[in-house]
């Protein structure tokens, strides 16, 4: 594999105003890039930033700190043309897909939008060849162009979602949560979907998701989150083998495994309790208020990213020196 | 304070029978509608104080039943030859409720601050009859000026401009009630709340519920107590004309005016009372607007009118149908009614307003007239007579004119600033003379509103009010009447009446014309 | 095993503005002392109006129980009018809603929540019913269970609100309790605690659970017997192991090639090709037919008769049928 | 097991070559059976299906049909004063009796019910452009320009409206334009508001962000995204302003507004017959106030079906 | 909470100021005097009057007058009734107005929850129908029909109840329910409507679940978060009712405030229309500032230092 940076995400942080002066920091000083051609894996639990940090990569939101590197280029400091024209390279699948698709438009406008915006297909006959193509890569006929959303089931309303997002041609998608909200016999579909896809039209992917196992399927690279921060980044294959902080050792025991016999053997890490908020964050380590192996240390200092090893990176205070 | 707020007054009816049979008292319950503007005798300057006042109060004269003024606070007067100077004795019998005398002092004190600019009352212009009480009011006089002086506690002279027969009827209004003149300058509020205000009159004030009620009771420290027959009176402040019906009906008033929807009825049942009231319901043209700057044209539109119908069918009160300006109820000295000495100055004609319009229209030079709007302030009872007046001309004279409706403020302010075409007007007259009426009409005055101006007609009026000869006067009167109707700025509708329901045991209440009821002589049947 | 609860031939449809939705179609399974049965199979495919016909909640105006039987303790709940239902509910056969956000009510103190079911159920004091839900915060692992009663919801995380919900279904000790997805709304570190939970209790109390999940991980570790469902209909069941290692029905085996695990390094995620079927109009012959490898003609034609594979174990399968059996084999021997 | 043994009679009967494999395509896999019906064909599905909404619908178009006709029918005229047949009871000659100035209620009432339902639907409609754009830019644009333009409303409610109507009055001239005016000056207020909740509540749903990673314009996704999913609201809400236009109509004629005399609306003419109560003229009162109700009635019977026809809860069925 | 409260405070005034302001730009812009008659007032006594009310001054002087008055909560006394300050009339017929409108508002309230939960209950059943249609009357006959017709029956006619003032319990009937029932109506509408919306919430079917009785599921836990809607509308009703009961006040010939708001305008006397502007305004803004209040405590969730 080519180790070609394509996104670079450097000590990004995203917090919110909630209330009088109190701030929500969803994001906590996240970096990590990505290389172009792969799918990385963004794990953790609801509410740890996940798309909070797709939304900044995409735009969505402005950063509070640090930056986005689109082939080197910033991409909260476009000029308005840039903008437009970044738009097209970047697009995003969404979570929920009775909610991102416009209830009152037909499958043809939900496709078309895009492309009327960026104005691809002045005439309107090209543009129906164009969606009408869309439709069959993602595995729906002719039909389906003047429906209504409410008439799909779910797998089928996420592939229109994923038309859509194919419209522009993009280079790179943010998939968030695209399968979380689908049923298991049709996680599969899409799945296999957006893997044949990434190979046709050589995209590439930060798969957001807090199914472990999806994820590590489909990816190729790996990061834990944890209230706001990576705590742990590497390959795919690694990170089961060879889980380094507690919270992915924790989180890789909870993932019950289609198998009984395996799973009458398997020993568990429970976690006690549950996430701390993101408004009044645990100091020093995030992690220590449901560690096991907290230490002095992790209460009063945040531990660092580093490499442990190649390719691994991982923030705890176990692995310093 | 008011510790009997919901007091035996308003209970029930049946309840209060049952009282009223206990105690043998005499409790008449009336409306007066709204909250009394003011019982400052020179202040509340109108019917809501009026009707009070006049009973807790009493002047130097008080209209009797003929509402002719007879001898009241002051037992008798004098007036010197030339009619300008009036001399009034007051009783000795005279006094105050709170047990002091009623002296000419008390007038003095009482008309002068009548006239004083710092009270501001709008009444003031009545007084003007009096020498220097103009100046003072204008701030040009001194207050020593004017010429009322008390030469003792019982004497009170008053020297006047000139003569003038109907300064004695003037003075019966509230505004020329004396004030104890202590009890006001210990208390300059004296006359806000029952508990301060001192009465002279045939009742006294006795509970003052702002906005909600208030029961006067016999006064008897009233040098006439023995007349009156009334023990209470409890007066509500209804202020829709359904309710007080209703009230009625229900046993809870005594007396009601009548709706407007159910006056027919009620009159042809004959169960209702009727009295005249000196006032006019009439419409102005403006002669500064097309096309009402032409006389011949507002000839015809007011000869397009006929009165007779509307108050036949649309206002269906008996009132009189109004041919001409000054109402029905003036005496002439010899004895006869003013109105029939004049005669109708305007009838219902429709040919003769149809061959008038067209010569109007030929003088102009119209062929066609120019939009004309017909304004009325806001009232249901307005609209019927606007449409009524509407469909008229266009029967008549074949014309369509518009109608509009204003707020009343707006529509005065209109009204004043001459800006309205055809509109509404009511004259109700402050004192029983013709004069009343018939000045209104003098260049600028502030009841003109119409842009006409007469040098003749100016010079008649003051002419009629310098001159002592009465039958002369009246003569001068009629002739400025007639130029009126000559050059008719306004068209009449009707003249004003007071209906009312009354229960049949209820006797002895008198309606002025000039606009206030007089409960002394009233009474009760048990 | 003693047999608490047995349902038979169940079926279940609502009337909507769209016509008749025939979500259940034929349900049956029973439920032993002490066991776990576990339903799994995709949205929509009516295990939570299976759920709601034995707790006797389809809603009145629009849900209609068509035919069949739920016996329990002898009696036919789909008989039993709204009264005696609800000494059941609760008391006998609890419940437990997938969301734990929304099954609590947001303006009432979660002690007052707890204790009306004792009160409704049981005639005790006060005193003594607080103490109870206290035992039992305390029993699903609440600390401090006495300060919190009066707190309300949104005070508390999802984790804990679920383990109330929990805490409210076990209050009157029933013998049933049905679990729709309790862990569905939940983050996988919760899960797992919330499952531990279930386990313990049931270790401790020994009550028969039925698990409405759509994960086959939660169903690998959690369940001794599993219903397949798909469609309104039970297509497979069997124990554990047989649905895992000897799954017979082409959407049981469907499934479980679709779902990737964590453990192994598979290539390829087999999916189920095609959407599950509008219940609107239910397809007359095998539902799953339109999605199946192996369909053939009379798939389409006729639903299969159940075919007992051994004890435990029946499918509702025409490939379990001796003629598709031996085309089987002749394509087998062919290649 | 005697329940799921197999049935062998029926069995034998299936021939054999059913059980033959069959090859499905992707596309039959893939059929969507559910009848394609766009949003609206939905909404008034159900809303067909809904016999008191339909009751309603009738009665306002059967309303709408006696205002454009009503007045021609009886052959008298609205206007004309006939001062000797004044409150005469209904008959056959005077259908709806007539009025204290002999006119006939029949072709009043009709022409109110033009002036009203104008007035009504005038209203409502100015009510929906203000309300939705200054709702619309309340909501998207939130934080402080939507505490500012809240804070504004407030003060509008705080403010005397009867001054306010005065003004209106001498500056525009009695008539139906100053009516409509003076109806919208704090009637759009309702719709803002319920159009700037709707506006918060979807602004941050997932399409629209979806709209706005392809760099849609905020005046596309106004368009395009967001109005089309408050229509459904608006409607509703306009349905419930109408009937309350009609009615506060009512009171602004009452304080010379409206319409001239010797034309009224309804509303007038209830307020004019209020007396016949106790003359026991009713039917003066009775069939404006008769209409008004009907009208009013109508219209909310309407949005109330609109609004259980909209319901999200029944829509993903 | 202090400090939310004194935020909230100073917001209030602020508004009020505003109010006041455009009140007084309004009032000095429509034609017309507080010392207009029918009748004859001649300049000069219209003159002497105007200099008498200091209505002759400049117009940034009578405007700072006012601010003043506003600031010392004292607006002097009325023109057309100098007997009486505008501060007596408040003072006076605000708590008879208040007595009214809250009876009218409890009976709005609890009829309208009643008739909104029956209907709601029996959803598209014939008693939803009839409640309903009894709402939408309630709505669409004008309180003035109303008001005359009721005591025609009541009073008149039958003879049950008196006619009309404010005097005893036996009087408070007729105009109460006269004025009770818009309101009435709207409430019971919107009950109706989130009363359907409550019932399909999840934690209604864990309350069944638990085999609670209806009633009791009814009565504890639906109704209490179907409220909610009706208490954010229960402000505005409120203020509604106050300035809405001028209609009911002259016909019962009730001696409350309502006849200010509209008299007062009418007859241009400005120190009663700036009094009762602020006064209601501040009523108003205080109702809204109570609702929210009673917001919190009806559902926990919301804490009141958490909203803007
Ligand atoms: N617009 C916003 N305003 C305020 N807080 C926000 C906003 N968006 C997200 N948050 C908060 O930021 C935190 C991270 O949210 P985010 O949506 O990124 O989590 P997530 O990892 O995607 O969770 P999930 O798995 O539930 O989607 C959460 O606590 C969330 O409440
Ligand atoms: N009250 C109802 N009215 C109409 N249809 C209903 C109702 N409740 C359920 N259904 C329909 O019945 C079918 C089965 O629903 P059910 O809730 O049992 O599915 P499920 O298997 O529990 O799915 P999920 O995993 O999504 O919870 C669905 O098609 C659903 O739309
Ligand atoms: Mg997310
Ligand atoms: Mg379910």
């Amino acid at each position: 594999m080519q180790k070609d940076i394509l996104l670079e995400v450097n000590n990004l942080k995203k917090y919110f105003e909630v209330g009088r002066g109190k701030l929500l920091k969803a994001v906590d000083d996240v970096t990590f890039h990505i290389y172009r051609g792969e799918t990385f894996g963004l794990v953790g639990e609801s509410g740890c930033g996940k798309s909070t940090t797709g939304r900044v990569m995409m735009r969505l939101y402005q950063p509070t700190d640090g930056e986005v590197l689109y082939n080197g280029k910033n991409v909260h400091n476009m000029n308005a043309q840039e903008k437009f024209a970044h738009n097209r390279k970047m697009q995003m699948i969404f979570q929920d897909p009775y909610a991102s698709l416009n209830p009152r438009s037909t499958v043809r406008e939900i496709i078309g939008e895009p492309m009327e915006v960026h104005a691809l297909y002045p005439r309107k006959q090209e543009q129906l060849m164009r969606i009408y193509e869309l439709l069959e890569i993602v595995g729906l006929n002719h039909d389906h162009a003047n429906r209504y959303p409410h008439e799909f089931s779910g797998g089928q309303r996420q592939r229109i979602g994923i038309a859509r997002a194919l419209s522009l041609k993009p280079e790179f998608i943010i998939a968030d949560e695209p399968i979380s909200a689908l049923d298991v016999s049709v996680q599969a579909q899409v799945v296999n979907l957006l893997k044949r896809l990434q190979k046709e039209q050589r995209l590439t992917y930060l798969f957001i998701a807090h199914d472990l196992s999806m994820v590590k399927h489909i990816s190729d690279r790996i990061g834990v989150m944890y209230l706001g921060n990576i705590v742990e980044l590497t390959e795919s294959h690694l990170l089961y083998k060879k889980p380094l902080h507690p919270y992915t050792q924790a989180l890789l025991s909870a993932i019950p495994i289609p198998d009984p016999e395996i799973e009458e053997k398997r020993e568990r890490i429970i976690l006690k309790g549950e996430m701390p908020s993101p408004i009044s964050p645990p100091s020093g380590c995030a992690f220590r208020t449901r560690c096991a192996e907290a230490m002095d240390i992790c209460a009063f200092q945040k531990p660092i990213w580093r490499e442990v090893e190649k390719n691994h990176f991982v923030a705890c205070h176990l692995y310093n020196g | 304070g008011c510790t009997t707020t919901r007091d035996a007054g308003k209970e029930d009816s049946d309840n209060k029978n049952n009282e009223n049979s206990k105690k043998n008292e005499k409790v008449l319950r009336l409306n007066n509608g709204n909250e009394p503007t003011s019982f400052d005798p020179p202040v509340g300057f109108d019917s809501v104080s009026w009707q009070a006042l006049n009973n807790i109060m009493e002047g130097l004269t008080r209209l009797d039943e003929n509402h002719m003024p007879q001898p009241a606070t002051a037992a008798k007067w004098e007036v010197s030859d030339d009619g300008k100077t009036y001399t009034f004795y007051i009783r000795e019998s005279a006094k105050w409720s709170n047990g002091e005398p009623v002296t000419a002092g008390d007038f003095e004190f009482a008309w002068k601050r009548l006239l004083d600019p710092k009270t501001a009352s709008p009444a003031a212009f009545l007084a003007y009859f009096i020498e220097g009480a103009e100046d003072f009011y204008n701030g040009e006089g001194s207050k020593d000026n004017i010429q009322v002086k008390a030469v003792n506690d019982q004497t009170l002279v008053v020297t006047l401009t000139s003569p003038q027969a109907y300064f004695l009827s003037v003075i019966a209004n509230p505004c020329f009630f004396p004030i104890h003149q202590k009890t006001a300058e210990n208390n300059p509020q004296w006359y806000a709340e029952a508990e301060t205000f001192v009465a002279n009159g045939p009742f006294k004030l006795t509970e003052w519920v702002h906005d909600s009620h208030f029961i006067m009771e016999k006064n008897d420290q009233y040098w006439d107590v023995d007349q009156v027959k009334l023990d209470k009176i409890h007066w509500g402040m209804i202020d829709e004309t359904n309710t007080e019906y209703q009230m009625f009906q229900r046993g809870e008033l005594d007396t009601a005016a009548i709706p407007p929807d159910l006056s027919e009825q009620i009159l042809a049942e004959g169960k209702a009372g009727f009295e005249e009231q000196a006032g006019i319901y009439f419409y102005r043209f403006n002669v500064n607007m097309e096309p009402f700057q032409n006389r011949k044209i507002r000839k015809a539109f007011a000869m397009a009118i006929n009165q007779q119908q509307i108050v036949d069918y649309v206002t269906k009160s008996k009132e009189k149908a109004a041919h001409a300006f000054v109402s029905y109820g003036f005496q002439e000295p010899s004895g006869k009614e003013f109105r029939d000495v004049g005669g109708d100055l305007v009838v219902f004609d429709a040919e003769e307003a149809k061959a008038l319009l067209k010569k109007g229209m030929k003088e102009e030079g119209y062929t066609e007239l120019p939009e004309m709007i017909l304004t009325y302030n806001t009232s249901e009872a307005h609209k019927k007579i606007a449409e009524t007046l509407q469909e008229m001309i266009n029967t008549a004279l074949d014309v369509d004119i518009k109608l509009a409706n204003m707020e009343w403020n707006v529509f005065t302010d209109e009204q004043k600033a001459l800006k309205l075409q055809l509109s509404r007007g009511t004259f109700l007259a402050d004192y029983a003379d013709p004069i009343n009426f018939l000045e209104n009409f003098q260049t600028g005055h502030t009841m003109n509103r119409t842009g006409w101006s007469n040098a003749t007609y100016d010079q008649l009026i003051r002419e009629a009010k310098k001159e002592g000869n009465e039958a002369k006067r009246f003569q001068i009167m009629h002739e400025a009447e007639k130029i009126l109707f000559e050059d008719m700025p306004i068209f009449p509708v009707h003249f004003y009446n007071q209906t009312y329901l009354q229960h049949e045991k209820v006797k002895g209440i008198i309606r002025h014309p000039v606009g206030y009821i007089e409960l002394k002589w009233a009474d009760i049947d048990v | 095993m003693e047999e608490v609860l047995k349902v038979e031939n169940l079926h279940v449809s609502f009337a909507t503005y769209g016509g008749e939705v025939h979500a259940v179609r034929g349900v049956h399974f029973k439920l032993y002392k002490g066991e776990t049965l576990a339903i799994v199979g995709e949205s929509g495919c009516g295990k939570s109006v299976t759920s709601q016909s034995i707790m006797g909640l389809i809603p009145k105006e629009s849900g209609k129980v068509k035919q069949g039987a739920v016996t329990f303790k002898g009696k036919n709940l789909t008989k039993l009018s709204e009264k005696e239902m609800r000494s059941i509910r609760g008391r006998e056969i609890s419940m437990i809603f997938q969301d734990p956000m929304t099954a609590l009510n947001p303006t009432l103190s979660i002690g007052d929540q707890l204790m009306e079911a004792i009160i409704q159920h049981q005639t005790v004091f006060k005193r003594e019913a607080k103490q109870k839900v206290v035992n039992m915060l305390d029993l699903v692992g609440i600390s401090n269970p006495r300060e919190r009663l009066n707190q309300y919801p949104h005070q508390f995380s999802g984790g804990m609100r679920q383990r109330i919900v929990i805490a409210m279904a076990l209050i009157c000790q029933p013998e049933i309790i049905i679990a729709d997805e309790p862990t569905t709304a939940l983050d996988v570190t919760i899960q797992a605690q919330i499952l531990e939970l279930f386990q313990e209790i049931q270790q401790k109390i020994g009550i028969s659970i039925i698990l409405i999940t759509h994960d086959l991980g939660i169903v690998a570790q959690a369940a001794d017997r599993i219903a397949v469902m798909y469609a309104g209909k039970v297509v497979e069941i069997g124990t554990r192991k047989d649905i895992f290692y000897q799954p017979q029905h082409p959407y049981t085996k469907g499934l479980l090639n679709s779902v990737p695990r964590l453990d192994l390094e598979e290539e390829q995620l087999i999916p189920i090709p095609g959407s599950p079927p509008d219940l609107f109009s239910p397809p007359e012959g095998c539902p799953f037919a339109a999605r199946c490898p192996y369909t053939m003609e009379i798939c389409d034609r006729l639903y299969p008769f159940t075919n007992q594979l051994s004890l435990q174990h029946q499918v509702d399968c025409w490939l379990q049928d001796e003629r598709a059996q031996q085309r089987k084999h002749a394509s087998k021997h062919h290649h | 097991m005697g329940a799921f043994k197999r049935d062998e009679f029926k069995f034998h009967h299936i021939p054999d070559e059913w059980f033959a494999a069959k090859k499905k395509t992707a596309s039959e896999r893939e059929a969507v059976v559910r009848p394609s019906l766009s949003y609206w064909q939905d909404v008034w599905r159900r809303l067909v299906n809904n016999r008191l909404a339909m009751g309603g619908l009738f009665i306002l178009i059967l309303l709408v049909i006696m205002a454009v006709f009503g007045p021609f029918i009886s052959g008298h005229n609205a206007t004309k004063l006939t001062l000797s047949n004044q409150n005469l009871p209904p008959s056959s000659d005077y259908w709806f009796g007539t009025d204290d100035l002999g006119r006939d209620v029949f072709t009043r009432t009709w022409y109110g019910a033009r002036i009203s339902l104008f007035v009504g639907l005038m209203a409502a409609l100015i009510d929906f452009i203000i309300g939705v754009i200054y709702g619309g830019i309340a909501g998207y644009k939130g934080g402080k320009v939507d505490s500012v333009m809240m804070r504004i409303v407030e003060v509008l409610y705080g403010l005397p409206y009867l001054l306010v109507v005065i003004l209106l009055m001498v500056v525009m001239g009695p008539g139906l334009t100053t009516i409509i005016v003076a109806l919208t000056v704090t009637g759009w207020v309702g719709m803002a508001r319920i159009v700037r909740g709707q506006v918060l509540k979807i602004k941050n749903d997932e399409f629209i962000l979806a709209s706005k990673t392809f760099g849609t314009s905020t005046a596309r996704i106004i368009r395009k995204n967001l109005l089309p999913n408050l229509m459904g609201t608006i409607i509703v809400q306009m349905t419930l302003t109408v009937p309350s236009a009609i009615f506060a109509e009512a009171f602004l004629s009452f304080l010379g507004l409206g319409v001239q005399a010797p034309f009224a609306s309804w509303g007038v003419m209830a307020n004019d017959g209020l007396s016949s109560i106790l003359s026991g003229h009713w039917w003066r009162i009775f069939f404006p106030a008769f209409f008004i109700s009907l009208t009013m009635f109508a219209f909310n019977v309407i949005g109330d079906g609109l609004q259980d026809a909209l319901d999200p809860k029944l829509r993903r069925r | 909470m202090a400090a939310y409260i004194f935020k909230r405070f100073m917001a209030m005034m602020m508004t009020i100021w505003v109010i006041a302001t455009l009140t007084f730009m309004l009032m000095h812009a429509v034609p017309g005097s507080p010392f207009n008659v029918e009748g004859n007032m001649s300049d000069a006594v219209q003159k002497n009057l105007e200099s008498h009310y200091q209505l002759d001054k400049p117009i940034y002087i009578q405007y700072l007058r006012y601010l003043k008055s506003i600031a010392m909560l004292d607006f002097g006394p009325s023109i057309k009734q100098p007997s009486q300050t505008v501060n007596d009339m408040i003072g006076r017929g605000f708590p008879v107005s208040f007595e009214l409108g809250m009876i009218a508002l409890v009976i709005a309230v609890i009829s309208g929850i009643t008739l909104g939960v029956i209907a709601a209950l029996r959803h598209n059943g014939v008693i939803d129908y009839l409640a309903m249609t009894i709402a939408v009357l309630g709505i669409s006959i004008p309180n003035f029909i109303m008001a005359t017709m009721l005591i025609q029956q009541f009073a008149v006619t039958w003879g049950i109840f008196p006619t009309a003032t404010w005097a005893s319990v036996k009087h408070m009937i007729l105009p109460t329910v006269a004025l009770a029932t818009g309101p009435m109506a709207i409430i019971a509408r919107l009950t109706r409507s989130s009363m359907l919306e409550v019932l399909t919430q999840d934690y209604i079917r864990t309350a069944k679940a638990k085999g609670l009785s209806p009633t009791k599921i009814i009565i504890k836990h639906a109704l209490r978060n179907a409220l909610m809607p009706v208490v954010t509308i229960l402000g505005a009703l409120t203020a509604g009712i106050l300035t809405g009961s001028f209609v009911i006040e002259r016909i019962f010939a009730i001696p409350g405030m309502g006849k200010y708001f509209v008299e007062s305008i009418n007859n241009r006397d400005y120190p009663v229309i700036m009094g009762t502007t602020v006064f209601y305004s501040a009523f108003l803004i205080f109702m809204l500032f109570l609702v929210d209040l009673a917001y919190g405590v009806l559902d926990p969730r919301i804490k009141l230092h958490k909203k803007e």
